[in-house]
């Protein structure tokens, strides 16, 4: 990994550019959906892909200027280093995927098995929340379908149906008959609501337990999750979301990364947050999520 | 897309122009006692620092419709609140009307005020409930003068607790070239009206350093003020709570005052004067909350600048402001 | 003094030396700010143009004349009180005229020009005082409500002259006007836009040669809205044809040999952001020309 | 004198020195005053240009607070802590220099302007606040002051690699600053692992936002008066980005988990009770994709700076507070 490089075709993560025929196993796959969100007031989740991409760099700045990739946490002291081996792949983004259709979200389901097939870890850039459904369609499509973390202001209409999944952060109206199809399912719903009050310590510990319980999970991450004073870069707006502080407690506090399956991050439009703070929070969530897989520990 | 029903082809229109909420448009004199009448007022002229909030009511309209909207399209029956777990409907009666926008003179406070002080009495006298968007912060106390007109007709001898949440205190008497009727004095001249409970003036959200001899009229004349530190030490229900203890002393009606600027300009930077007060959006709906179940039969909205947040999300946040203080009139339990 | 540290204090207009009326006198330029936008309709925001405008013309390395100039700061208004806001105006303008020094105010609305010029006329006693106005309207409209409003400017200026609109000259009207204010205009000195695209031409020679003759003292009011809109923001709706900077400041040249005591430049509303400097910057060319202007008419 | 206006400007109005103080130059200056001078300076970058608007963008925000001079208004009281000041000695105290005639000037010609301006306030005796600019001005700053150097930094970046231009890293290679005499506070980014290791090593300090939370504020003016004394001057470089992002996002980077207001204002009394000789604001980028018309970084930093200047001019005194 180039710590100078700074080419015009921005890569997640500075992640290896490649093509579908470059997997290793176990590698992560990075794939846009630039696909825009058709809320017709606040468009923009075309741009997310790219968004995230640059985003991703700002947030490993002080491991690309270090020499040895690695930087001390002057809180705890801990010392990360970014591993060196390639375990990121990004393969660009899906050329027309405006307008949505049935056919777009079986391509994306169709890459999303074949990445999967090489067992590697699917993560789509999106694009707005249809691209969370294709990467769980993708998903299910084999014999053992993996668990749904869903953090998001909302239920998922295709994660509701899963079994038993796992919502976190929902707030505001949420459809009746999602809500019971989703308690039908067997599903549990942490809302924004919950963590407030109870904490973000007792939130850990049972998205924890969620996460021990099951042996793969499929994780979709919903930028609507965060307050919108606090990122407002998203088609929809989340009032009494969780705080970016919260999101990344919650993401680095649960050892997800080697029970991934996949992954999906959704609903970042940046134009519509001047600040950057939404793109550069879905990044900065984005690379806790990975944890272990991007980073490893340095004794001190 | 939503499949729309085309036997009931009225059901593809609505009526030209935005209204709060996606409601009904009309006169007050048509108001149905009970329910809400919306009135407008676009009026920046006495806001002496950052200009914008003429824009406010519009922007209030849009974005409050557009939530409506974001709940129609979606064809549900009844809908869940996670925070309660409860299941909700929106209302389909016509709880709302939307009176449009008073006359504003950019040259003559008198006639502005007057002009507002008329439509909000004139919903109050038919027994239904004004909600006055604003404009700068001045505009509350045309619109709380015209209430306590009503206030006065309907419940003579009586008086009314009110609620101020706000950054500031907005409680000088003159405010240097502005002289004594501008956005920095609207709740002293709220505090002259004749049939208003002086002594049980609550101002929640105050932020910063304020201005000694105001803070020692207020509390001289049995006033309360709970700063933006006391709602992160006390916790935003208990200040709400004790606030309304406070205001109702010996009252059975509440007038509410809502400046959006008590939050955090670095979550709600779309408005006129901005304060740091650490006030959360989750904090701030934490208040609405407790004061939804109040007896509010007066309420106005001030200070929502859309053209200050290149985000769109101060209009939107604020129109989320005015659903919970009036989710109980919004919706309903399914 | 120490050894000369390069500061330089906050910005003036034109980086001139700041001061107050004591520092006024016979052949000084005195500078002042007009916060005020309630009065003439519109969009607000002209409240704005002085400290924009002093942004824009300071601090950039620029080196003007400014040995003769004064910036007095912004002028006293009261921005809910029409009547006590045009008394104030209409004094400070009597008591800078009063030293002798010769006067520009740099932004505000329409219902500036109208109080200033009052105070032209104080100052002036005796003498044949005249306007000439460069705007894209005649505001020659004779529907007065309570309260100055754009649409009278130059009825509420003209109403003050003996001689009524004869000591008036129009320039740079554009567009649609109304029937009965483009009759008026027919009693006042009259070079609409499409003749001042040869400052040479007949038109704008006929004004200035009669206003020379008929007047000892002049008030010289400046439109932001006569320019294209691309250059400046007006409060009225827009107008992409209007002139260029260009075309304005040669109009200005040809007047420079005429007796103006006060100019005033309003109409321009700025963007509210800090390095938004493209339309004050342009704004502020013209200023400078406006004081030059007063400079040749102390001579 | 005779004056021309006779009432109230309206705020937004007039001459925007920083709170309005006395327009002051360096003939002015006494051992006691608290000068404002800008220095609209930033390197040459495309990606951060902005950070030169600062010094106005202050100005103007500060404005608000000059209810020194505003004399309907009685005193000012802090409402949550209910702690009132006299304002009447501010107008003899704070004065503002106006900026450095920096505009068009390259690095090193700039360099050496900073340095003059600041070496002639302090040889004054004067104490400054200094409106940047980005926090290229801080090593000139530092080096125009006279004998050793003490320096409290918030936020701001730290050196690394690609960070040499880091004015800790400037006075540090310079031998103008020893790693002892230096604290940083809640630093923008978490540091490059051998500057860590060799700054701590050799007697810096690096306190987390967290860390810094905890420190009780009797703590924090002994810790600055602690390294006042043992220097000749201390110097205070107090960048934006100490601030958490979600409360402004004007700087180039965002981060999320940095300071409050309600930390930093409190911070910044205390620290002035210690005999800093200048703070140095940094970082301010108020032109940042259109947020100049947000305005929340500058009202950050000015309402911050504000407990410095009554901690600085020891204009706090305890008011009794009914319990809530």
């Amino acid at each position: 990994m180039s710590s100078t490089s700074n080419l015009a075709a921005t890569r997640f993560a500075n992640a290896e550019f490649g093509t579908l025929d470059d997997f290793s196993p176990k590698a992560i796959v990075i794939l846009g959906v630039p696909v825009d969100s058709p809320a017709p007031q606040r468009p923009g989740t075309a741009a997310g892909p790219l968004g995230l991409r640059e985003a991703s760099h700002a947030v490993l700045q002080p491991y690309l200027s270090s020499p040895s990739q690695t930087v001390t946490d002057i809180e705890t002291d801990r010392r990360t280093r970014l591993r060196g081996d390639s375990v990121l792949l990004d393969i660009g983004d899906l050329v027309a995927c405006n307008p949505w259709s049935p056919t777009v979200s079986q391509t994306v389901a169709a890459l999303v098995g074949e990445i999967v097939a090489h067992r590697a870890i699917p993560l789509l850039l999106g694009g707005d929340g249809r691209v969370a459904g294709a990467l769980l369609d993708g998903l299910f499509t084999e014999g053992q379908p993996p668990a749904c973390l869903v953090l998001s202001n909302k239920l998922m209409p295709a994660a509701s149906t899963s079994k038993a999944p796992l919502f976190v952060g929902a707030n505001g109206l949420q459809p009746a008959t999602l809500w019971n199809a989703c308690r039908d399912a067997g599903g549990t719903i942490l809302s924004a609501e919950d963590i407030h009050a109870n904490g973000i310590e007792a939130a850990i510990d049972s998205i924890a337990a969620y996460v021990r319980a099951n042996e793969r999970l499929a994780c979709c991450l919903d930028l609507e999750i965060l307050d919108a004073g606090h990122a407002a870069g998203t088609p929809g707006i989340n009032v009494g979301g969780l705080t970016p502080e919260q999101l990344m407690a919650i993401l680095s506090g649960v050892p997800l990364a080697e029970k991934l399956a996949g992954i999906a991050v959704v609903n970042v439009a940046p134009a519509l947050d001047p600040r950057g703070l939404t793109e550069f929070a879905a990044a900065e969530a984005l690379l806790a999520l990975l944890g272990t897989r991007l980073f490893e520990r340095v004794a001190t | 897309m939503t499949d729309t029903p085309l036997s009931e082809p009225t059901a593809l229109l609505r009526s030209p122009g935005l209204t709060l909420f996606d409601g009904p448009a009309g006169d007050p004199a048509t108001l149905a006692p009970g329910s809400f009448g919306v009135v407008g007022m676009p009026s920046d002229w006495t806001q002496s620092s950052r200009l914008g909030s003429r824009m406010g009511p519009r922007a209030l309209r849009r974005a409050t419709s557009e939530w409506v909207a974001s709940l129609r399209i979606q064809n549900e029956d009844a809908w869940v609140d996670p925070q309660t777990t409860s299941a909700w409907r929106l209302r389909t009666d016509d709880w709302l009307l939307d009176c449009g926008d008073a006359h504003i003179d950019a040259t003559s406070v008198e006639r502005t005020t007057e002009s507002i002080a008329l439509m909000t009495e004139a919903v109050r006298l038919r027994d239904a409930i004004p909600i006055a968007l604003g404009g700068d912060h001045y505009n509350s106390y045309p619109a709380c003068l015209g209430y306590s007109r009503a206030f006065e007709q309907r419940q003579p001898g009586k008086r009314f607790g009110y609620i101020q949440i706000d950054g500031h205190l907005d409680f000088a008497d003159k405010l240097g070239a502005w002289g004594t009727h501008n956005h920095a004095t609207n709740g002293r001249r709220n505090s002259e009206l004749p049939n208003i409970a002086r002594e049980n003036m609550v101002w929640i959200g105050i932020t910063g350093w304020v201005d000694g001899g105001e803070l020692e009229q207020i509390e001289g004349m049995g006033g309360k003020i709970f700063s933006s530190g006391d709602v992160h030490r006390l916790g935003a229900t208990a200040v709400a709570e004790q606030a309304l203890a406070h205001a109702m002393r010996g009252c059975d009606h509440l007038y509410l005052s809502i400046d959006i600027d008590a939050m955090d300009a670095g979550f709600l930077p779309g408005t006129g004067s901005i304060v740091h007060s650490g006030i959360t959006p989750h904090q701030y709906c934490a208040i609405l909350d407790v004061l939804a179940a109040a007896p509010i039969d007066g309420l106005d909205i001030a200070e929502l600048a859309p053209s200050l947040d290149p985000s769109g999300r101060s209009e939107r946040i604020a129109a989320h402001m005015l659903l919970r203080v009036l989710w109980n009139h919004i919706l309903q339990p399914a | 003094m120490n050894v000369a540290a390069p500061i330089r204090p906050v910005g003036s207009f034109f980086d001139a030396p700041i001061g107050d009326l004591d520092d006024l006198r016979s052949g000084t330029i005195a500078m002042a700010g007009v916060y005020c936008d309630h009065y003439s309709g519109g969009m607000p925001g002209g409240r704005l143009a002085a400290r924009q405008l002093r942004y824009a013309s300071s601090g950039q390395g620029i080196s003007l004349r400014t040995d003769d100039m004064i910036d007095l700061g912004d002028l006293n208004v009261f921005p809910l009180d029409p009547v006590g806001n045009e008394a104030i105006l209409t004094e400070q303008c009597t008591r800078i005229l009063a030293t002798g020094a010769n006067f520009l105010a740099l932004g505000g609305d329409y219902s500036v020009s109208p109080a200033l010029f009052a105070g032209l006329r104080a100052a002036s006693p005796g003498k044949s005082i005249g306007l000439i106005r460069i705007s894209r309207r005649l505001d020659l409209s004779d529907v007065f409500e309570a309260t100055p409003r754009r649409d009278t400017a130059t009825t509420r200026i003209a109403a003050q002259i003996p001689n009524g609109l004869s000591n008036v000259a129009l320039l740079g009207a554009a567009g649609l006007q109304s029937a009965e204010e483009y009759e008026w205009a027919t009693d006042a000195l009259f070079a609409p836009r499409t003749e001042l695209h040869d400052v040479n031409g007949a038109s704008l020679s006929i004004c200035r040669d009669k206003m020379m003759d008929c007047c000892d003292a002049i008030f010289l009011s400046v439109d932001a809205d006569a320019l294209n809109t691309r250059i400046s923001q007006t409060a009225i709706q827009s107008d992409g044809r209007g002139m260029s900077t260009e075309r304005l400041l040669a109009v200005l040249e040809t007047l420079q040999d005429l007796p103006v005591r006060v100019a005033d430049l309003t109409g321009h509303l700025p963007d509210l952001d800090l390095p938004g400097q493209f339309s004050s910057a342009a704004i502020a060319v013209v200023g400078y020309a406006l004081a030059e202007i007063l400079r040749a008419a102390t001579r | 004198m005779s004056a021309l206006r006779t009432a109230p400007l309206p705020r937004m109005a007039g001459d925007l020195t920083f709170m309005r103080a006395k327009r002051a130059t360096l003939d002015d200056l006494r051992a006691d005053s608290l000068a404002v001078i800008g220095i609209p300076f930033e390197r040459d970058t495309i990606a951060a240009s902005g950070c030169r608007f600062g010094p106005r963008a202050l100005r103007e925000t500060s404005v608000y607070f000059g209810w020194h001079v505003n004399a309907q208004f009685s005193h000012p009281v802090d409402i949550d802590a209910r702690k009132q000041i006299s304002t009447s000695s501010i107008h003899d105290r704070l004065v503002d220099l106006g900026d450095v005639a920096i505009a068009g000037h390259l690095p090193p010609a700039a360099n050496t302007m900073i340095q003059s301006a600041i070496g002639e306030i302090h040889a004054c005796g004067a104490s400054t606040i200094i409106l940047g600019g980005d926090d290229s001005i801080v090593a000139p700053a530092a080096t125009a002051c006279e004998g050793s150097l003490g320096l409290l930094q918030f936020g701001g970046t730290l050196p690394s690699v690609d960070k040499e231009d880091a004015p800790l890293g400037q006075l540090l290679a310079s031998k103008r600053l020893r790693p002892s005499n230096a604290v940083v506070v809640a630093p923008a980014q978490n540091p490059d692992t051998n500057f860590a290791d060799e700054f701590e090593n050799a007697g810096g300090r690096l306190l987390t936002a967290r860390k810094f939370r905890r420190l009780p504020a009797a703590k924090l003016t002994g810790l600055a008066r602690n390294l006042g004394n043992s220097v000749d001057t201390l110097l205070l470089h107090f960048d934006i980005s100490v601030f958490s992002a979600a409360l402004h996002g004007m700087t180039q980077t965002p981060r999320f988990g940095g300071l409050t207001i309600r930390d930093m204002q409190p911070a910044l009394t205390a620290i002035g009770q210690a005999p800093v000789a200048g703070l140095i604001v940094t970082g301010l980028n108020p032109t940042k994709n259109g947020l100049s018309v947000v305005k929340t970084g500058q009202r950050l930093i000015v309402t911050a700076l504000l407990g410095y200047i009554y901690g600085r001019l020891g204009l706090l005194s305890s008011l009794q507070r009914e319990d809530i």
